[in-house]
This record gives structure tokens, sequence and C-alpha cells, in this order.
């Protein structure tokens, strides 16, 4: 009998969206399962029927929901249809139904901030920065996950070198990529020599602006390394393509996934993880790179807490 | 009668016409229109559950529709219905979260206030409009944008509820607008919409003011000269018009989602004035265009689930279909204005 | 020499109805040649044939000595015509110049070449004696600038043969003699002018020759100076008392309206009034005569509060209702048949019913608390569709499926049906034909006679000797004099309508 | 102080101009069906087919050039249409043109998902984007070099249509045609202009230039595509073109205006204000210079009302005609 696999979101287009599809397409490949995937659009009056019609089909042996506007239509589904096993990515609800895949966003941005801080700090001393002392940050939305990614990011910053200024800005959208490049211009015109986005397609601009203006920024989600080679720092890569995968294979391998329970993916796990780009490597001081190595392990020893909001 | 006819013929072979254009774009994303088709029926009509779901998607489309007829009967366009919604569905839910009151109390509450939101939202476009003429088509999609991120502002940054939800708190139970069957979330709403669809009939077709309104909207010259205030009565039918989009704002709040978050109820003021349209403005006929449209919708959601198609086709349809009866109406008109060479000659 | 202009038995007929019907015309080289008759007599119509804008359905046009067909006016300008239309075609954002070379622009490396028609429009300006500022804004210029502008796009364009259509009409006395001048400048110089005027002293005072049309038909083509201007006006408009007088038993009452010294303006905020004053009284049919654009629709448009006076007082049933709204004026006691009827006076596309609805739709027992009694206005509608003869299928019958003379009863009926005290009407048979003209003369008389006061406006002199008690003369926005219904003398009123006053035998424009 | 030079700097102006470009690239397009007396509301719409066909043009040839081609024929494509279903049936403008920017949503993202597999932005894929052209010398011209170097090519072709279109507008014939038939019909039909195809014509200009403005997002602006991402600005050029009467300079103005709140209120943000309320400010400059500017132009309103009114819409279908022509003017 085939496996078959749903994964319901209106966030495919976005990186960490791209980061679930691309681990159910491996899954499709290495594993032979079957993949549906469902967008929701953007209207929260569709939710529901949405989840529905793919409960009521009985057909899938999983199903991944990504987006907290889609909790309301989810924990109600999930209660009426016992049988089918979600998986909510990024977060916990109280159900005890739902299996979570919890990413701990708060922790990679720390490691961010931490970077994006100490690099500034040195100022001119590295090549295409500035003595501006001031990093940036530019959101999609104005909403709790965003500002879950800047409280790690603000916490890594001042844990690393506390005088440096943050700037941090919001789009109020995800698609608007023009927007994205023009905010971030604006940061890097106001003293910033690295901005962090975490903003979708918006954030595309920011890291292209960072090309145009010769500058230097932080990718999110995926690796984001080639959007702008030599002016991307960094990623932090939150990897739903790595849990996506191990959780299909679960399934696939008849091992059961036990309702309610938590998966959670930090840095201790590797499930985030802050990849210095491969381009910039070399221009970060070894001091910065030691810093950071004794920072993460702070965190995974829990020496350092680091803040979420919610 | 025969002229009924013809027009209703001419507007079924538009929609065909759409519809058959319709099928070549779903072929070019290689899938069977014919399954498409199924697949859309079954969404929208397959059982008790998703014919209450197709009605729920109709309801905030009607009153949006009704809001746009209000308009369009008198000559006006009001195209800033979404951000009324937005308005009238954050105030009312407002209402819910921050007082506590008798149940029936809390809930005319609740909607009077999206009502009043609805209309202050429109105030000062329609004070323009009337007073100075300006264009209401550009300062009310404007305020759309306005409304939408006033809204978000309020949410995210004033009223939201602690987790990770960008939303505000639920609202009290005393202002729920009460559902009608356990198996949905289908509302009172749907009745508000259809009584106010006879009452707007019955306004545009039995009373005077209605008469008086519908005159402007036909020949504006002959409004005038029968003694109408026009620039009294342009106000009057805007704010009129917004009250109407700000309630369809509160029954979704109220009726539905029992709170206000971002994506609220978006694009739904554009397919009322569309459905509006469709309808050539009558809210009679717009129950019909709005069930029409609420079946497109609610069947797409299937749609996405059981075929390659995605739901996008749908708007792309639709849109085609009202390009399709724009150019409709126009060659009637054309043919049956024969007296409008005359006059220019008589210049 | 052969005829500068000839047209061989012209006939254009617009569907049924015929416009020209057989209409000669030739004309000289090196005339001035003009065209009278009544409003609808075909003048304009036949101006359009002969500058290609209409399609003549039989007849021939001869330019020169040479047989010409003019699809359109290309061909007509071409064959050396131009025209000056009734209604100036000026685009007010542009310079003089531009609006003279617009069509024809002179171009250096693509670009037009302002300098260059700035410099020709002045050249030529200066040969024909027509002044004008060529690098002026058309919007900030009088009408008389305009006319010669549009004169000037026509002689840029080489034409030899000027066809004017009503150019005094919107000209003062001394634009008007200013035109005069340069027209005779034109024929000085080999050119051919046809115009057309209502004004009879004008035609006498610059025409060499004139044809009188009436009703399609050529009636006559003289020199001018074998006739008088009371010639004139008896072959316009020919035996011009063709209703029979209505039989009227005396009745005057009070005083129910009053306009003292109305003045406004139009559109163009030329004043369309200048100091109008008469009254109404009960049972009294008041008619004022004119030739149409005298400002009668004006005055219609004031006294029924559509167009705000600029001076002056009036006053119904006592009251002062001098800047009310329509709104109150109705219900002050008007009621108002419009001239424009397809444009105010009805909703096409609404039923009849509606259509009667219109002006009472708040009053008892048409609507009670708001809501309309159906009942009751199908009732009446079918009541006055009886009343006033209106030949439709019911009272639900759209307006725009009646023929003109139908839709015209409509708005009477509505208007004459109310309770009103004083009538305002407007061309009340205006493109009616004769039987429904009958039907609505016999409508009038019976509201006179149930002491109405009548105010009725018509450019149908027939019309008015038929209905009024008096007669008030129009022109140019003045009274030019009052005349008893019952003897009209057509030489006098004829007089008074070109302008003239009897007996000082000088005309009115030079005093106005 | 420190503030305010944070704040005022060449950067901002720098900024202003970017963010300028796109709108008055779109804005110059309305300019042709404004002048021509058509009411174009689906300028967003034809800005976003342009963006979206110019980055499908790109990556199917792998140069720019060509992918502005196609974001410019998928614009006039649309233009077509809309000028058919106007001019030649005509159909009401504002029905039309909300339809097509429907259309236009809809469309291209059925096209990003049978394409692309997901909906969303596609960048990558061997998508490259308009060169920057940087002017020679300009370093040495100090903060003015700065300000006017460093864009692409669609930036400067932007600025550089203004005078263009002044001087079209003016000198030109078929500018002076477009302003006729806006102005005043009767008097091209008069003289032989073809009012049925100069509108045409001053459509297609308007998808054109509509076509580059998109092309210009996505190739120029960024290098990407997302969808929705001409995100307002063809109807913020709609109500610039309602105050600005179509005039090239004005239109300018207003299109600064707008770039310089939309650059200003983006640095406001790092100043603590919510971003909710930033982001509105230009749709209220937009507003507030709307209400204003209508105000001030009172007068000729009072005169147009009616005629405009009839027109404004015609669902009923057959409401007055006559004054179907007359030009929706604010
Ligand atoms: N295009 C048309 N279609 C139908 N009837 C027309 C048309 N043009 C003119 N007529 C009719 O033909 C008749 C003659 O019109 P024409 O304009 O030639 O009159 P005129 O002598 O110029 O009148 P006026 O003195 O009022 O200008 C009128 O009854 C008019 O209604
Ligand atoms: N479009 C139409 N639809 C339905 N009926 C029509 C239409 N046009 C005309 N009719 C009918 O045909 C009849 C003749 O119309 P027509 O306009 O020729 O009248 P007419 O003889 O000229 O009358 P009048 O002299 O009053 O203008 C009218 O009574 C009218 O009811
Ligand atoms: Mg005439
Ligand atoms: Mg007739």
């Amino acid at each position: 009998k085939d496996v078959h696999i749903a994964a319901i979101s209106g966030y495919f287009a976005q990186g960490f969206g791209v980061s679930i599809v691309n681990g159910l397409k491996k899954a499709e490949k290495d594993l032979g399962v079957k993949v549906k995937l469902v967008d929701t659009g953007n209207r929260a009056l569709d939710y529901e029927e949405q989840f529905n019609n793919i409960a009521k089909s009985g057909e899938y042996d999983l199903v991944f929901v990504m987006g907290w506007e889609l909790v309301d239509a989810l924990q109600k589904t999930a209660a009426a249809y016992p049988n089918t096993k979600f998986v909510f990515i990024d977060g916990v609800l109280d159900s005890k139904q739902i299996i979570y895949a919890n990413f701990a966003q708060n922790q990679g941005s720390f490691m961010a901030g931490a970077l994006a801080a100490l690099m500034a700090e040195k100022g001119s001393a590295v090549e295409g920065l500035g003595d501006g002392k001031a990093i940036g940050f530019v959101g999609g939305r104005d909403i709790p996950v965003i500002r879950d990614f800047l409280a790690g990011y603000e916490q890594g910053a001042k844990t690393a070198a506390p005088d440096i200024r943050l700037d941090s800005v919001f789009a109020g959208t995800f698609d608007d990529p023009a927007k994205g490049s023009e905010l971030t211009m604006a940061l890097y015109g106001q003293g910033s020599d690295i901005v962090y986005n975490v903003a979708g397609p918006t954030g595309e601009g920011v890291l292209q602006a960072s090309a145009a203006a010769d500058k230097y920024s932080i990718g999110v989600d995926i690796d984001q390394c080639n959007v702008a080679p030599g002016h991307v720092m960094a990623s932090m890569l939150k990897k739903a393509d790595v849990a996506v995968y191990s959780l299909v294979k679960d399934v696939v391998d008849g091992k059961g996934i036990e309702p309610g329970s938590i998966h959670t993916y930090d840095l201790k796990s590797g499930g985030v993880e802050l990849l210095l780009c491969p381009q910039v490597v070399d221009k970060i001081p070894a001091d910065v790179k030691a810093r950071l190595e004794a920072l993460k392990t702070d965190v995974i020893d829990g020496k350092i807490t680091v803040a979420t909001v919610k | 009668m025969s002229d009924r006819i013809d027009s209703l013929l001419g507007q079924a072979l538009a929609i065909l016409f759409a519809l058959g254009l319709g099928a070549i774009v779903i072929l070019t994303v290689d899938e069977s229109p014919l399954r498409v088709l199924v697949t859309l029926l079954n969404g929208a009509f397959g059982n008790p559950e998703r014919i209450a779901g197709t009605l729920l998607q109709t309801t905030p489309i009607l009153i949006c529709g009704i809001a746009a007829c209000i308009s369009l009967r008198a000559g006006l366009f009001n195209i800033g219905i979404e951000g009324q919604l937005f308005m009238g569905g954050f105030w009312a839910t407002w209402v819910g979260f921050s007082f506590n009151l008798p149940p029936v109390l809390h809930l005319l509450l609740a909607m009077a206030v999206a009502i009043i939101a609805g209309m202050a939202w429109i105030a000062i476009p329609a004070f323009f409009r009337a007073r100075y003429n300006t264009n209401e088509v550009v300062s009310t999609i404007l305020a759309n944008y306005v409304a939408i991120l006033v809204t978000s502002y309020l949410t995210i940054n004033i009223f939201k509820r602690p987790g990770g939800l960008s939303e505000t708190p639920p609202i009290h139970e005393s202002a729920y607008l009460p559902e009608l069957f356990s198996f949905s979330r289908l509302n009172w709403g749907l009745i508000i919409g259809l009584v106010l669809a006879c009452a707007v009939h019955f306004f545009f077709t039995r009373m005077s003011r209605g008469y008086a309104v519908s005159e402007m909207g036909a020949n504006p010259k002959f409004a005038e000269y029968g003694g109408i205030d026009i620039k009294r009565q342009i106000f009057v039918v805007l704010l009129a018009s917004g009250a109407v989009g700000g309630l369809a704002g509160g029954v979704e709040a109220l009726g539905v989602h029992h709170r206000f978050m971002e994506g609220f109820a978006p694009g739904f003021g554009f397919d009322g004035v569309i459905a509006a349209l469709l309808a050539n403005g009558s809210p009679i006929g717009t129950i019909f265009t709005a069930l029409f449209f609420g079946a497109l919708r609610s069947g797409s959601l299937l749609l996405e689930v059981d075929t390659t198609a995605s739901r996008e086709i749908i708007t792309v349809i639709q849109a085609l279909i009202i390009l399709a009866v724009s150019a409709q109406i126009t060659i009637k008109r054309r043919a049956s204005d024969s007296t409008a060479g005359e006059r220019r000659w008589k210049f | 020499m052969p005829f500068a202009i000839e047209l061989k038995s012209i006939t254009k007929r617009f569907g049924s109805f015929v416009a020209n019907e057989g209409v000669n015309l030739a004309v000289e080289r090196g005339r001035i040649h003009a065209i009278i008759g009544e409003n609808g007599a075909g003048k304009t119509t036949l101006m359009n044939v002969l500058f290609g804008l209409l399609q003549p359905d039989e007849g021939e046009i001869w330019i020169d000595g040479e047989k010409k067909i003019l699809p359109n006016p290309a061909a007509a300008i071409a064959a050396g015509i131009g025209m000056v239309h009734q209604h100036f075609k000026l685009v007010p954002s542009l310079t003089v110049a531009e609006n003279v070379f617009l069509g024809m622009e002179i171009r250096k490396g693509g670009l037009i070449d302002h300098k260059a028609q700035i410099e020709r429009t002045a050249s030529l300006s200066k040969q024909f004696g027509l002044q004008v500022d060529p690098s002026e804004r058309v919007g900030l210029l009088s009408v008389g600038i305009e006319q010669r502008i549009e004169i000037l796009k026509v002689l840029v364009r080489g034409a030899r043969t000027i066809i004017l259509d009503e150019p005094t009409a919107v000209l003062t006395p001394q634009e008007s003699r200013e035109l005069f001048q340069t027209l005779r400048g034109f024929v000085a110089q080999g050119m051919t002018v046809l115009f057309i005027s209502h004004h009879l002293e004008e035609v006498m005072e610059v025409s060499d020759t004139v044809t009188v049309l009436r009703h399609g038909k050529e009636v006559a083509t003289r020199p001018t100076a074998e006739l008088t201007k009371s010639d004139l006006v008896q072959m316009m408009v020919g035996r011009f008392v063709s209703f029979d007088r209505r039989p009227r038993p005396p009745t005057s009452g009070k005083t129910v309206l009053e306009v003292e010294d109305l003045w406004c303006r139009d559109e163009r905020r030329v004043q369309a009034l200048r100091g109008v004053s008469f009254k109404v009284r009960a049972g009294e049919i008041v008619g004022i005569a004119g030739v149409a654009g005298n400002g009668q629709t004006e005055l219609a448009e004031v006294l029924s509060g559509l167009r705000p006076s600029s001076h002056g007082a009036i006053r119904l049933q006592g009251r002062p209702i001098t800047g009310l709204s329509a709104r109150a004026i109705r219900a002050a006691g008007i009621a108002h048949v419009p001239g424009d009827r397809l444009v105010r006076g009805v909703d096409r596309n609404a039923s009849i019913a509606l259509n009667m609805l219109m002006g009472r739709q708040d009053q008892k027992p048409w609507s009670r608390s708001g809501i309309i009694d159906h009942r009751y206005l199908t009732e009446q509608t079918t009541a006055l569709i009886k009343r006033f003869d209106i030949r439709a299928r019911g009272p639900e019958s759209p307006v725009k499926s009646l023929s003109g003379g139908n839709i015209q009863k409509v708005v009477l009926a509505r208007e004459f049906s109310g309770d009103a005290g004083f009538l305002l009407i407007d061309q009340p048979t205006r493109g009616v034909d004769i039987g429904a003209q009958e039907a609505i003369h016999g409508e009038i008389m019976r509201q006179r006679e149930a002491g109405k006061a009548i105010l009725l406006i018509s450019v149908q002199l027939d019309e008015l000797s038929a209905l009024a008690d008096r007669i008030l003369v129009m022109f140019n926005g003045t009274v030019m004099g009052e005349l008893p219904g019952d003897r009209v003398d057509e030489e006098e009123i004829g007089m008074l309508m070109a302008g003239v006053r009897p007996g000082s035998g000088a005309s009115a424009r030079g005093a106005a | 102080m420190e503030v305010l030079e944070r704040l005022f700097n060449v950067a901002l102006v720098v900024a202003t101009l970017r963010t300028t470009a796109p709108i008055l690239l779109v804005a110059l397009g309305g300019s042709f069906t404004t002048k021509a007396g058509i009411f174009n509301i689906g300028l967003e719409g034809q800005m976003l087919v342009g963006a979206f066909f110019a980055v499908i043009g790109t990556i199917f040839t792998g140069s720019p050039w060509i992918g502005v081609l196609c974001g410019v024929a998928a614009a006039l494509v649309l233009a077509f249409v809309f000028a058919l279903l106007v001019v030649t049936f005509k159909a009401n403008e504002v029905v039309v043109g909300l339809a097509l920017n429907i259309l236009a949503g809809g469309m291209t993202v059925s096209l990003l998902k049978a394409i692309f597999g997901t909906r969303g932005s596609i960048f990558g894929h061997g998508l490259v984007g308009l060169p920057v052209l940087r002017l020679p010398n300009a370093r040495d011209l100090g903060w003015f070099g700065q300000m006017i170097s460093g864009y692409t090519p669609l930036v400067y072709v932007a600025f550089i249509l203004v005078p263009v279109l002044i001087l079209f507008y003016n000198r030109s014939r078929l500018g002076l045609y477009i302003r006729v038939v806006g102005e005043k019909p009767e008097a091209a039909e008069a003289l032989g202009i073809s009012i049925a195809r100069i509108r045409y014509v001053s459509s297609l200009l308007c998808g054109l230039l509509a076509g580059l403005a998109g092309a210009h997002l996505s190739l120029g602006y960024t290098t990407m595509f997302t969808e929705n991402m001409s995100s307002g600005r063809g109807f913020m050029a709609v109500a610039i073109l309602i105050f600005s009467n179509g005039d090239p300079l004005k239109i300018l103005l207003g299109c600064l205006l707008f770039g310089f709140s939309d650059a200003l209120s983006l640095r406001l943000q790092t100043f603590g204000i919510s971003s909710y309320l930033v982001l509105a400010v230009p749709y209220l400059v937009a507003l507030i210079a709307l209400f204003a500017l209508s105000y001030r132009a009172r007068p000729r309103i009072i005169q147009e009302t009616l005629a405009s009114m009839g027109r404004a819409l015609s669902v009923k279908p057959n409401a007055a005609t006559d004054a179907e022509k007359a030009v929706t003017r604010g």
C-alpha cells in the first residue's frame, strides 16, 4: 500500500515552506510516497473546509501543517478526525492529538545576531564593513513568529557585543521584494552593514540589496548563500526538510509517531543552524568564529537561555 | 418582457463564452475540464456539509454585493467595501471581546458598531464625492489599503492576544451570531444577507427614496429636474453602502471567526462588487451571482485537494466572465440607443 | 460662367422623415448667399450635404461646373468648401494657431513647428482682417474670437466657398458687424459665402441673394434687393396660422407668477437673460415667442430652479421663490414640461408608471410613509394613458418603446396631473405629429380653463397664436415686445423676432 | 540633529528616486489613456503581467533585454483587450479595468504553479537582472554623482520619459491628437481624426509603459518575480493621474511626492513607529492629495458633476450615454 502524505500551508512559496517541499520531494523520490500539497491561500474562511476535505478523504497517513493562522482550523479538524495524523510545524499547541515539529528559530537567530554584532564591531577592519556599529533586521509582517526571530537576533547581538545598535523594520508584507530592498537600503544608509532578513520573498529583496549596495546580509530558513554570492554572510537554517523527511520515513518504516509528541529542532539537535556562507567564510576573523562556537555551546548547554516571543 | 429574455440570453451566452475560454485555460495546465467541473460541483454541492460550506462562502459575497448594489443603483462605485468590511469586522470584534453584556444586547451592539465603523470608513470619500465630485473609485480603493493596515496595527500592536497567534482575543459567546446547523459554521449571516437583499430590493422597487436613488443612477438630469437633491443623496447612498460593507465584516467576525486576525476576509469586497455588477445592480440577482461565486469558491477548495488545477484558475474564469458580460451589456445598449446619434446632429 | 455651387434637387431623408426634398440651390462666385427658414426647415441638413457630412438620397452636387461626389468632409475641403458649424469645435487648452492647424499641422523634422504655425496664422489673420493672437489659449477667448478661429481654420484649408451656420447667433452686435465686414472682404477676393441666419435684418444687410426653405423644400431663391423683410417672414413661415385659434372663455384671475428684472448666464458664462420681467395670471396662457437660442431655455431653467439667476426676483403666488431648490420650487407649485424631454423629461429605460412618479414620489397618495402605492400608481397611470391618449401597451411599457410624440404626452400627463398652480411648458409639440399636437393643445386649453397660469414657450408661431392670450417676443435675452394672442400680426411678430422694434426701424441688437 | 542627519541625506534622495521610478513609469503610461479621455484602472494588472513575463522571458532566453520585450508584449496584450472592450464594445472602463486586474493576478499565479510548481516567488533559474549603469566620472561629482549614478536602465528611462512626453504632447502630431480626443472628441471627429484609433493607440502606449514598469520591478528594481508584486503601485499611479490630469510634469511631481513619502516612511520605522502605520503613509498621502486637489478644482467640477455621474457607471444597460466620453476628473 502506498503511503500518502499531505502538506497544507499558505507559505509553500517562502523559504521555510520551500524547505518543507524539498523534504517532501526527497521523500517522494527516495521513499516512494505520494505527496499532495494543498495551498490554503489567505482567506481565513477557507481553512476549515480545506482541512475537512483532506481529513475526510481518509487517504493521508500524515498531514503536515505550517502556519499559525491555520491553528484554529487544525485543532477543530484534529478533534473531529482523531485518526488523521497532523504534524504542526513550527510551534506547540495544547492539543494532544497533534504531532509537533518545533523549531528553535530564536536559537538560530541568536547565532545570527551574534555573528552580525561581532562583525559589525570589527567595523572597517573587515572588507565591506563600515564603522556604523549597527546591524539591521528586516521582517516580513509584524507577527509573533517573526518577533521570535527578532528576539533571538537581538539577544544574540547584545550578548556578543552589548554596544551594537539594532535597527529593526518590517515590510508589512511577505511579497514585495522591492520594499524589502528599499528597507535594506534605508538600513544601510543609517549605518547598519549587516541585515538579517526574515521576510520570505520580501527578504529576497533584502539579499539582492546587499549585493547592489556591496554590503552584507544574512539569509534565513534555507541556504540562501547563492542569492547574492559574497554578500550573504550566513544563512540561518531551519531544517524543515530534514524534519519532514525523517517523520515521513518513520511512517514508511512503520514506526508509530506518538500523537502529542513534540519533536524539537534546535541548535542542540542540529535542526537549526547558522551556516557561514563559503563565499564569505574567509573574511570572518578567527576570533569571531571562536566566539560563535563558544556561544553556541553555551546555548546548547543551557548556560544561555534564549528568550522566545509568543 | 422579450427585452428581459434577450438580456438574460445575452448574459448566459457571455458566461458560456467565458467558461469556454476557462476550459482552454484549464487544458493548458494539463487537467481535464470535465474533471474540474465535476470536482467543482462535488466540492460545492456534494453533501449537506458542502452545501452549507458553499452558503458560508456565499454569505460575505452576498452582503458585500448588496453594499455594492446600493451604490451601483445610484450610479456610484463603492470599491472600498473591502475596507469597510475590515473596519466593521475589527470593531465588532472589539465590542465582542472588550465588553461583558447580556447575550442579545451584546450581539446587537457589536453589529451596530460594525455598521457605524463601515459608515465612518466611507464618510470622507463620500463627502468629497458628493461635494467636490472627487473620484470615489480611487479614493475608496486607496482607503482599502489603509483599512487593512490600520486593522492589522490594531490587532497586532494593540489588542493582540498572548501566544503565537496574530489575532485579537476571542469574543465572548454573548456576542456570537448563532449558527444555523450543528455541522457547519453557516450562521444567521446568511439570513441577514437574504433579508437585506429583499429589503434593498423592496427599497428600490417600493419606496420613494429608493425610487429617487435609482432615478439618480439612471438619469441624473431627470432626477435633478424632478427636484431630487443629488449631492445630499450621493452622500447618504455612499454611507448606506458603507454601512452594509461594515455589516458584512460584523457578520464574519461574530458569526464565523469570533475574533479578528490577519487575512480576516480578504477579497470579499471585490467579489461582492463583481457579483453585484454581474447582477446588473439588482439585489435579488446578487443572491444568485453571489451563490454562483460562493459555489465556485467552495468548489475550488476541493479542486485544490482532488486535482492538479489550482484555485487561481477559478479567479481567471471569474475575470473572464466579468469581461465577457461587461462587453455584452454595451452591445445591447448601442443597439437600443438610436437616439444618441440623432441628438448629436441636433447639436 | 458656371455657378460656384449648384445643388440639384437634393433629397435627404432620415428614416421616413424627409429633411430636404428636391432642393435646388445655385450660387454664383463672389456672392454672399443667405439661407433662411424656420427651425427644422432643413437648412443645416442641406449644408451638411454640401459639406460631405451627410450623403443625399437623391440629387447632385456641382462645384464650379463639375459634378462632385462628396463622401466626406475631406472631399469637400479638397473641392474648396469649408464650413463653420453652428457649434464650434475648438479645443480650449490649445492655442489659436494649434487649433487653426489641427489636422494639418506644419511639421519640421517630425515635430510640430509652432513658430511657423503662429506666423502663418498671423499672416492669414492679417490678410483677411480677422484679428486674433495666434499664441493665446482658446479657452480664454470670447465667442466672437472663437468664430474667427473657426473661419481661419476654413481659410487655412484653402476654402473658396465658406459655409457659415448661424454665425451671428452667438455674437454681439459689434462682433456681427465685424463679421459682415470680413465676409464682404472674402467675396471681394473672389470667394463665395453661404450663410444661415434667423436674423432677417442681417440677411437684408449683407446678402446678395437669399434662399428660403420651408419644411425641407425650397420656397424661393431671389436677389435680396428685390425683397423686404416682411416678404421674407411671409415666405419663411408660410401661412403661419395653421391652427385654428382655440375658443376661450375669458378666465383671468389673480397674478400667479411674477418675474422681475431677471438676469442669468449660460454655460459659456454669457448673459443669456438680460432683465426679463412679466406676469402670468391664473387662467391665462402667456406665450413666449422667439427664435431658438434667445434665452427661452434659460428662462425655463431659472424658473424651475435648475439654473441660478444672477439678479432679479421671481414670485409665485406672491411668495418669493428666487434661489430655491428645484424641489422647493416644485413644492411651491410649479409644474415643468422641459424642452429637452429625452434628457430631462424622462428616464427612457423606466416604465411609463415610474416616469409618472417623478417629483411626487414623496406625496400622498402616491406614497404613504415612504412606500410607493404601486396600485394607485398603476391606476393613475392607466387613467392618464387613457386621458392623454398615450399609445402604449400599458403602464409598464418602458418609455423608450414609445414614439417621440407619445413620450411628450407622458411628460405632459405627469406635469398636468399635479395640482401646481403654474405650468411652465417648453416646446410642447416639438417633433410631434399633427394628431398628437391637436391633443396636446386641447389639454393645454383644459388646464387654462381649470384656472392654471401657463407660460408657454414655443418656437412655433402658429402654436402660440392658437393658444396664447398674450405673446411675449424674446430676443437676445430680453422681451422685445408684447402682442395680444388673438390678433397676431405676422409682420410685427416677425420683426420683433428678428430684433426690430416696430416703428423704431432700428435693430435692437445695436441697442442691447 | 543627529536624527535628522540619519534621516535626510543623499541616501534618502537616492531612495526617493528609486521608489519613484516604477510608479513614474506606470503613471506616465497612464498619462496616455488619461489624456485620451479613458479612465484606466487596469494599470496594476498590466504592470503585474509585465513583471511576470519579463521574468519568464529572461529565464527562457537568458537575456534580460528579451525579457523586457516579453513583459512589454504581455502588457500590450492586456492593453489591447482593454481597448477592445472599452473602445469597441463600449464596456464600462472601471469594470473592465478591475476585471483585468483580477485576471492578471489569477493568471500569474496559475502560470507560476503550472511552470514552476509553486506559487510565490521565482528567482534563480538562471534569472539575470538588468545591469546597473554607473555613469563614467560620476565619482568625481561627489554627492551629485552618487545621486545620478548606479541605477538600472529603466530608472533613467522613467525620468528621461518625462521631458520626452512633454515634447510628445506639445510637439508631436500623435500627442496633440491624443489630447484633442480626450478634451474635445467632437473637434477631433470634425477634423477627420478617428477617435477610436487614437484611443487604441493611447491604450497600447499605456500598456507599453506599464509593461516597462513591470519589467523594471522584476528585472531592475529586484531580480525576481513575486505574486502580486506590483503591490498597489498601479492604483497609486491612477490616483496621481487623477490629480495631475495626465500632465507629465505634474505626474513627476506627484510620483516624487509618493516616492519621497515612501522612502521617508520606511526610514521612520527605525524610530519605533509601528510598521503598519508607517506603511499606510503613502496611501494616506495619496488620499489627502486627492481630496485637497479636488477641493481646489471645485468650480470646474460643479459643471462636470452631472456629466461624469451618468458616465461613472452604466450598470443599467441603457444608462445615459451622452456623458460617456466625458473624462473622469477627480
Ligand atoms: N441625423 C438626423 N436624424 C434624424 N433626423 C434629423 C437628423 N438631422 C436632422 N434631422 C431632422 O431634420 C430636420 C431638419 O433639421 P436641420 O438641422 O436641417 O434644421 P435647421 O433648419 O438647421 O433648423 P435650426 O434652425 O433649428 O438649426 C429636423 O426636423 C431634424 O430633427
Ligand atoms: N424600440 C421599440 N420597441 C417597441 N416598440 C416600438 C419601438 N419603437 C417604436 N415602437 C412602437 O412603434 C410605434 C410607431 O413608432 P414611431 O416612432 O414610428 O411613431 P410615430 O408614428 O412617429 O409617432 P409620433 O408621431 O408620436 O412620433 C410606436 O407606437 C411605438 O409603440
Ligand atoms: Mg440648423
Ligand atoms: Mg415620430
